[in-house]
């Protein structure tokens, strides 16, 4: 054992750093193309978004710039803040009943074993149609004669046909149904998933300990399963805080403005109104709301032990 | 009492299944009935004469060049998001990059704008571009819409990958590239499907994008030649619910196909995120 | 697809065209066209509906005249076609040929977007096909000296549909033209599970609330503003009688924002007696029919108001015009005044069952036959004294319709005072 | 298996890796010769893993060469430097079955095997670690011992220059790990290979290794046989870390030749009693001896007092130090009393200096 006196040429440490650099480069040229479309995609488009919102812009017709003045318009206008409103009520409505439901259904699927994943894929089915066709297909079941189908169960019961869609105390309840019809069984899937990941043994030690169902559901599922719990309502609030298609399908924002939320008002606001400056200034806004959703899911998210967000 | 729970859980199940599936049984049963038929009161759940005239009438109106449309863009779509996205997320993972930080902060924000909000400024942007109404519109915006999710994905799959396995790839023989390809990825297959299942969806499903980026009929997607069928002269049900039927097969398909690998790669995919 | 279109009728071109040339001295000119012309209707090249077939005919006949042009038909959703039309014009890749809705042409034609056909028409065209136009739809087209577009297929828009069955139950052939009576047969005719009268107030560009005012006669629109008086005594009485109507149970209080296609369907399953039905959907409207015998449908224009006469407003309706951008704007006039000749009325007449674009083309013995009658039907009604259209600078056209659905939902589905209603309408349109 | 043909050398030229700011390896020069078994050891996060990844080319030094045979590697893909690597998770390809995992490098594009001599090597490899029977198994099916093994064959079947083992045996329990460490010992002998191991297990160290690399914070402190670092540290960081327990230290000040401190005094060496003021001495437990005279060097209060069969370990407190001395079990005492202890063999007692470390020469 021996120390051979080598010089450590300069040749050596430039190879070193041409290595080194040569690293940091090949890191840059894999996430390059991914950032660039997702900034060409995304992000560039919410800047022209936002640049178009400080501007009069009426049906393609460029009048100027205007400030702030849409987003003073947008704020001083009380059904923009009845939107907010209905938003609000859509998205925690749809979440009151997907969440439990979704829970239910997970911990059913996972008791099913084999046959719970079979289940599984037959509750996904309504999330994997487009929206666009749920409406449609929703709007023709529910059809408010005998000869629709909902009708026609309604008539069965000695009911009449209900306006499910067009009567102002139901038409947002009915909205929120189809939404969770539509995405519940994504929720469930998460859940499943997260079910799987507590382990077994712990059940056995609530049983050794004497925990009732309840009681283990309680101290053991709950708390266990709380970051997909979390990822799970994180995920449907801001898919359900941006809903519109079916929104469109459905009821068209009525009646009288009953199912008119944010989404659907930059709807009507840009696309039927074509007050593009304005709807630009209610997309800007929706993109802050949601950006501030993240935000929280992550910092909750991050918080959560295992969750290295 | 065990019994009874059970026979309670066998119940609710079916019950869910119905009410998954009625719909679109309905939507079946709607598509094989004569339109005169389609009304009738009280309703008839199995069609007594079924007719495929409403499917024909689709073929004969050229829906079908639309499904394929459809599926072409979808699948490109994913083909991209799915490549960029997995090498992305490596880096992300596996790289030290200058601003890391604000690159993911750029990822995540991205999911938080709405496609259908943004969607004037896209096009305007597109038409300067030259790439409004073109083939690639389509895959290229589904692309970016699915890209965060993938990127955020995969990245999260890559970090909870022990990096020794690659590394034992390496010293044993294979470049970067090839202990990736070899070990890496043979184990992210959850997340990838899962990946590639949400891109697919957000794909074939979209409506306001291709009815917003796109003029021509031969372009043009599967959900927006269905809304020709609720047009000038009312909604042609019969002609729509094939449509409907028809636009579900695919998605079904796939959930058949990848049933075995969905759930762990959307629990991993996000739990770990 | 439609590439394999294109190569089927290039085959067809070419085999017909020596034979058809001759045969079609009618519309040829002097000049031979060339070039492709690209057409935006909510037609689709493939569709099977009449019309379709109609235009897909005339086309071919065009092509065969004209073996140097070819046709691209791109159909779009027809809710979309203005916006998509001032978005592409501006965009520099506008069609050449635009089907719209009249209601949109001046707001189009604010945008530069249409291109003036008086400049572009043939000397045969306006002298022997314009005057021979339905005089109401082809002046609406001309705004400030500009001839924007064409009118095409004349014909009512919102009207009633009723049930002939229906009515028969109280004694009636038809329903009233007085809303006085109105009100009183629409509440008889409610029964059971049926309603009496079916409003659709959930489109974007149709208001029962406006067809119901032009029961006062067209004085309603300011001649100079093209506004009408949100909160006039005329707004205010229809207003009453939409209250009656809900009060007396002919109208639903909980099917408030129902769209033209629900109220459709919805008839077709036997829900009403009369509804506001888009008049060139009768046959659909007969074909779908599960609850009652097609053959009972029939049309009606809207009550009117004291004793005026009833009403019948002409709009939306489909214009046709050229794009002020077009580079092939005379292939694309000549395309579009091939659609004119009384050849092609007569076309769209026995085919689709069009009231004739030519008035002349009536003298036809075929006006005489059974077929026919529906044609008729909708004849008389754009010649009834109570006919009109919206005025052509109607403004806020994009904000209007909704505007006062919902203050119609809100006078059928809430007890809020009618003045307070018809106030916030005029607020939110900021007349 | 074949004989270690194929086995090279190892050097470290003024090797140094950093992390931005953060020293990770300071100055390594170490030579390795075709066939040494040559263990890295140090407390965790002492360098030693980062050093050994160095040779794997898992990590780029910042300065300095290293060279495999005569090649200078320092910038080479791993892949092209034809070392095999044992980790400390083993690494096996979970979705690969052990067969797989085994011919995992033969199958690598640069140095493609035929498949009957893949299957050859497999199976010779397989017999010689006992794992014939479970090759159609995936990893997550078989134990740790057997994934060790598993391991251990994805190495030799490449008849690599060097091996490198990160920690390989921590994962197992304490009586596999004494097996598998003389199983191991077999292996080298009978492959002839040059080896590199990185373990915070002195036993391990001590049992296997032909010279040992202590390092700490970075930086070498010994080289040398077992034997060498046991008996001669080279200073007090290598005097405290060998042995179980460690050397005693005891520190005092030099006055005219003895070293003073509360709780003893020696008389120093010749060599060392001119001038020097702060000297520690060292003394390893079983180099003391029960002294039942007045004049025993070490005097203090017996703490605690472990059973271990043959013998008792004694730790007693002296003035701020504790020492620790095996005695024969014989001998009894009682927690809290006050004994004498004296150096067997006053040669064997070894001097630091306290201010640097570093050993006395006497």
């Amino acid at each position: 054992m021996s120390d051979t006196a080598i010089e450590t040429s300069v040749d050596s440490s430039r190879a070193l750093n041409s290595v080194a650099r040569k690293t940091k480069l090949v890191g840059s040229a894999l996430v390059g193309p991914a950032l660039l479309l997702v900034v060409a995609i995304n992000v560039l488009p919410a800047f022209y978004g936002f640049y178009l919102s400080l501007r009069k812009l009426f049906f393609f017709g460029d009048e100027g710039f205007v400030g702030l003045d849409n987003y003073i318009a947008l704020f001083s206008d009380p059904f923009a803040w009845q939107a907010i409103w209905r938003s609000l009520v859509f998205t925690f409505g749809s979440l009151a009943i997907a969440v439990p439901l979704a829970l239910l259904s997970a911990m059913g699927i996972r008791r099913l074993g084999r046959w719970g994943t079979v289940l599984l894929t037959v509750l996904l089915v309504p999330w994997a149609m487009s929206p666009i066709v749920v409406a449609l297909l929703w709007k023709w079941i529910l059809v408010p004669s005998p000869g629709g189908l909902v009708g026609s169960l309604f008539t069965a019961f000695g009911v009449p046909p209900q306006d499910l869609l067009t009567d102002p105390v139901l038409a947002m309840p009915t909205l929120i149904i189809i939404g969770v019809w539509r995405n519940f069984a994504f929720a469930a899937i998460i859940l499943t998933g997260g079910l799987g990941q507590i382990p077994r043994d712990l059940y056995k030690a609530a049983a050794v300990d004497g925990l009732g169902p309840v009681e283990t559901f309680r101290k053991i599922t709950l708390p266990l399963l709380a970051p997909s719990l979390l990822i799970v309502i994180s995920m449907l609030t801001i898919s359900y805080f941006n809903e519109v298609q079916t929104i469109i399908g459905l009821t068209g924002g009525g009646p009288i403005r009953r199912t008119t939320t944010l989404s659907y008002l930059l709807y009507h606001t840009g696309f039927i109104e074509l007050d593009q400056g304005r709807g630009n200034a209610i997309a800007v806004v929706m993109f802050m709301i949601n950006m501030l959703l993240i935000a929280l899911y992550i910092r909750i998210l991050g918080k959560q032990p295992g969750g290295a967000a | 009492m065990k019994l009874l729970s059970r026979t309670a859980l066998v119940l609710g199940c079916l019950l869910a299944a119905l009410v998954a599936l009625g719909p679109i049984f309905w939507a079946l049963s709607t598509s094989l009935k004569p339109t005169n038929r389609i009304f009738a009161v009280p309703p008839q759940l199995i069609p007594p004469d079924p007719s495929l005239e409403h499917y024909a009438r689709l073929v004969l109106e050229g829906v079908h060049w639309t499904f394929l449309n459809s599926g072409g863009y979808a699948f490109a779509a994913v083909a991209v998001a799915l490549i960029l996205g997995t090498v992305a997320g490596y880096a992300l993972a596996r790289y030290p990059l200058p601003g890391k930080p604000l690159l993911l902060v750029i990822f995540v924000g991205a999911m938080a704008v709405p496609a259908f909000a943004v969607l004037l400024p896209t096009q305007l942007m597109f038409v300067d571009l030259g790439l409004y109404n073109t083939y690639v519109a389509l895959p290229l915006l589904y692309a970016g819409h699915v890209l965060p999710f993938a990127v955020w994905v995969t990245r999260s799959h890559f970090t909870t990958i022990p990096r020794e396995l690659e590394q034992a790839a390496q010293i044993d023989g294979y470049s970067r590239f090839e202990a990736v390809w070899r070990v890496v990825l043979p184990g992210a297959k959850p997340a990838l499907l899962a990946a590639a299942t949400f891109g697919f969806l957000h794909s074939w499903n979209d409506y306001v994008t291709a009815t917003t980026m796109v003029d021509t009929p031969d372009l043009r997607t599967l959900p927006v030649a269905l809304i020709f069928f609720q047009g000038f002269h009312g909604r042609d049900w019969g002609a729509l619910m094939a449509g409907v039927v028809i636009a579900t097969i695919p998605p079904v398909v796939m959930f058949l196909l990848f049933r075995k690998y969905l759930i762990g790669g959307f629990a991993d995919g996000s739990v770990k995120g | 697809m439609r590439l394999k279109n294109m190569d089927r009728r290039e085959l067809l071109k070419l085999g017909a065209a020596g034979m058809l040339l001759p045969a079609l001295s009618g519309i040829a000119r002097a000049q031979d066209f060339s070039g492709t012309i690209r057409i935006w209707t909510f037609l689709s090249p493939e569709g099977q509906s009449p019309r379709e077939v109609v235009l897909r005919e005339l086309i071919d006949k065009f092509t065969a005249a004209n073996p140097g042009v070819t046709i691209t038909v791109e159909s779009q959703p027809f809710q979309e076609l203005e916006t998509k039309f001032v978005a592409a014009s501006a965009q520099n890749r506008a069609p050449d040929i635009i089907w719209m809705r009249d209601t949109f042409l001046n707001l189009v034609n604010e945008r530069g977007a249409l291109a003036n056909l008086d400049e572009h028409l043939s000397e045969a065209f306006r002298t022997e096909a314009l005057p021979d136009l339905y005089q109401v739809f082809a002046d609406k087209s001309v705004i400030g000296g500009t001839r924007t577009s064409l009118p095409l297929w004349p014909s009512p828009a919102q009207i009633l549909f009723y049930r002939k069955d229906a009515l028969a139950e109280v004694g009636l052939e038809a329903p009233p033209l007085t809303w006085d009576e109105f009100i009183l047969v629409a509440a008889k005719l409610t029964s059971g599970d049926r309603l009496g009268f079916g409003l659709p107030t959930n489109d974007n560009s149709v208001s029962a609330f406006i067809n119901m005012m032009t029961g006062f006669g067209p004085g309603i629109f300011d001649a100079a503003t093209g506004h009408f008086d949100v909160t006039g005594p005329e707004a205010k009485e229809t207003a009453e009688v939409v209250r009656q109507l809900v009060k007396a149970g002919a109208l639903s209080p909980t099917l408030l924002n129902a769209m033209g296609d629900d109220i459709q369907d919805q008839f077709a399953a036997g829900r009403f007696a009369i509804v506001q039905a888009f008049a060139p959907r009768f046959e659909q409207y007969k074909k779908i029919a599960a609850a009652y015998d097609p053959e009972q449908l029939a049309v009606s224009p809207w009550p009117a108001f004291g004793d005026r006469p009833p009403a019948v407003l002409l709009g939306p309706y489909w214009t046709v015009g050229l794009s002020a951008k077009s580079e092939n704007q005379e292939a694309a006039t000549a395309f579009i005044e091939s659609l004119y000749t009384p050849e092609a009325s007569m076309q769209w007449a026995q085919v689709a069952g069009l009231v004739p674009d030519r008035r002349s083309v009536q003298s036809d013995p075929y006006f005489d036959t059974p077929e026919a009658a529906t044609i008729n039907v909708f004849d008389s009604l754009l010649a009834a004294p109570g006919a009109l259209t919206f005025p052509p600078n109607l403004p806020d056209i994009t904000k209007v319709f909704p505007v006062m659905n919902t203050a119609l939902q809100e006078l059928i589905g809430t007890d809020e005072e009618i003045d307070s209603i018809l106030s916030r309408a005029k607020a939110t349109l900021g007349w | 298996m074949q004989q270690g043909s194929g086995a090279q050398s190892v050097r470290f030229v003024g090797v140094g890796k950093s992390y931005g700011p953060v020293r990770a390896v300071s100055d390594v020069n170490i030579t390795v010769e075709p066939g040494q078994f040559v263990t890295l050891l140090g407390p965790s996060g002492c360098g030693k893993s980062t050093t050994l990844n160095m040779i794997a080319g898992l990590e780029m030094p910042s300065e300095g060469r290293i060279l495999i045979g005569d090649r200078d590697v320092t910038t080479v893909r791993p892949a092209d430097r034809d070392v095999a690597m044992v980790f400390q998770s083993y690494a096996l390809y979970p979705h690969l079955n052990l067969y797989e995992n085994i011919a995992f490098p033969m199958r690598a594009r640069r140095r493609r095997t035929p498949e009957a001599e893949v299957d050859r090597k497999v199976k010779s490899a397989a017999a010689m670690l006992g794992l014939e029977a479970l090759l159609a198994r995936y990893p997550r099916e078989i134990s740790g011992g057997q994934r060790q093994r598993v391991a251990l064959g994805r190495a030799m079947v490449r008849t690599p220059t060097v091996y490198l083992l990160d920690e390989p045996l921590s994962n197992l329990d304490q009586q596999l790990r004494v097996q598998m460490r003389s199983e191991l010992k077999d292996l080298h002998q009978r492959l002839g290979a040059t080896m590199l191991y990185v373990t915070h297990d002195q036993g391990e160290a001590m049992t296997l290794s032909d010279l040992i690399v202590v390092m700490s914070a970075g930086r070498i402190e010994q080289v040398g046989t077992p034997r060498e670092l046991y008996d001669h540290p080279a200073n007090l960081f290598v005097a405290r870390f060998l042995g179980e327990p460690g050397m005693n230290i005891l520190e005092g000040s030099a006055e005219d030749g003895v070293l003073v401190s509360p709780g003893f005094s020696l008389r120093l060496p010749a060599t060392l009693a001119a001038g020097r003021r702060r000297i520690a001495v060292g003394v390893r437990p079983e180099d003391l001896e029960y002294d039942a005279t007045e004049v025993a060097t070490l005097r203090g209060t017996v703490r605690t007092v472990e059973y271990l069969g043959a013998r008792s370990l004694l730790r007693m407190d002296i003035g701020n130090t504790l020492v620790s001395a095996f005695l024969p079990s014989s001998v009894e005492l009682v927690p809290g009393s006050e004994i004498g202890l004296s150096p067997a063999d006053p040669t064997r007692l070894r001097f630091f200096d306290i201010e640097s470390g570093l050993a006395l020469r006497v």
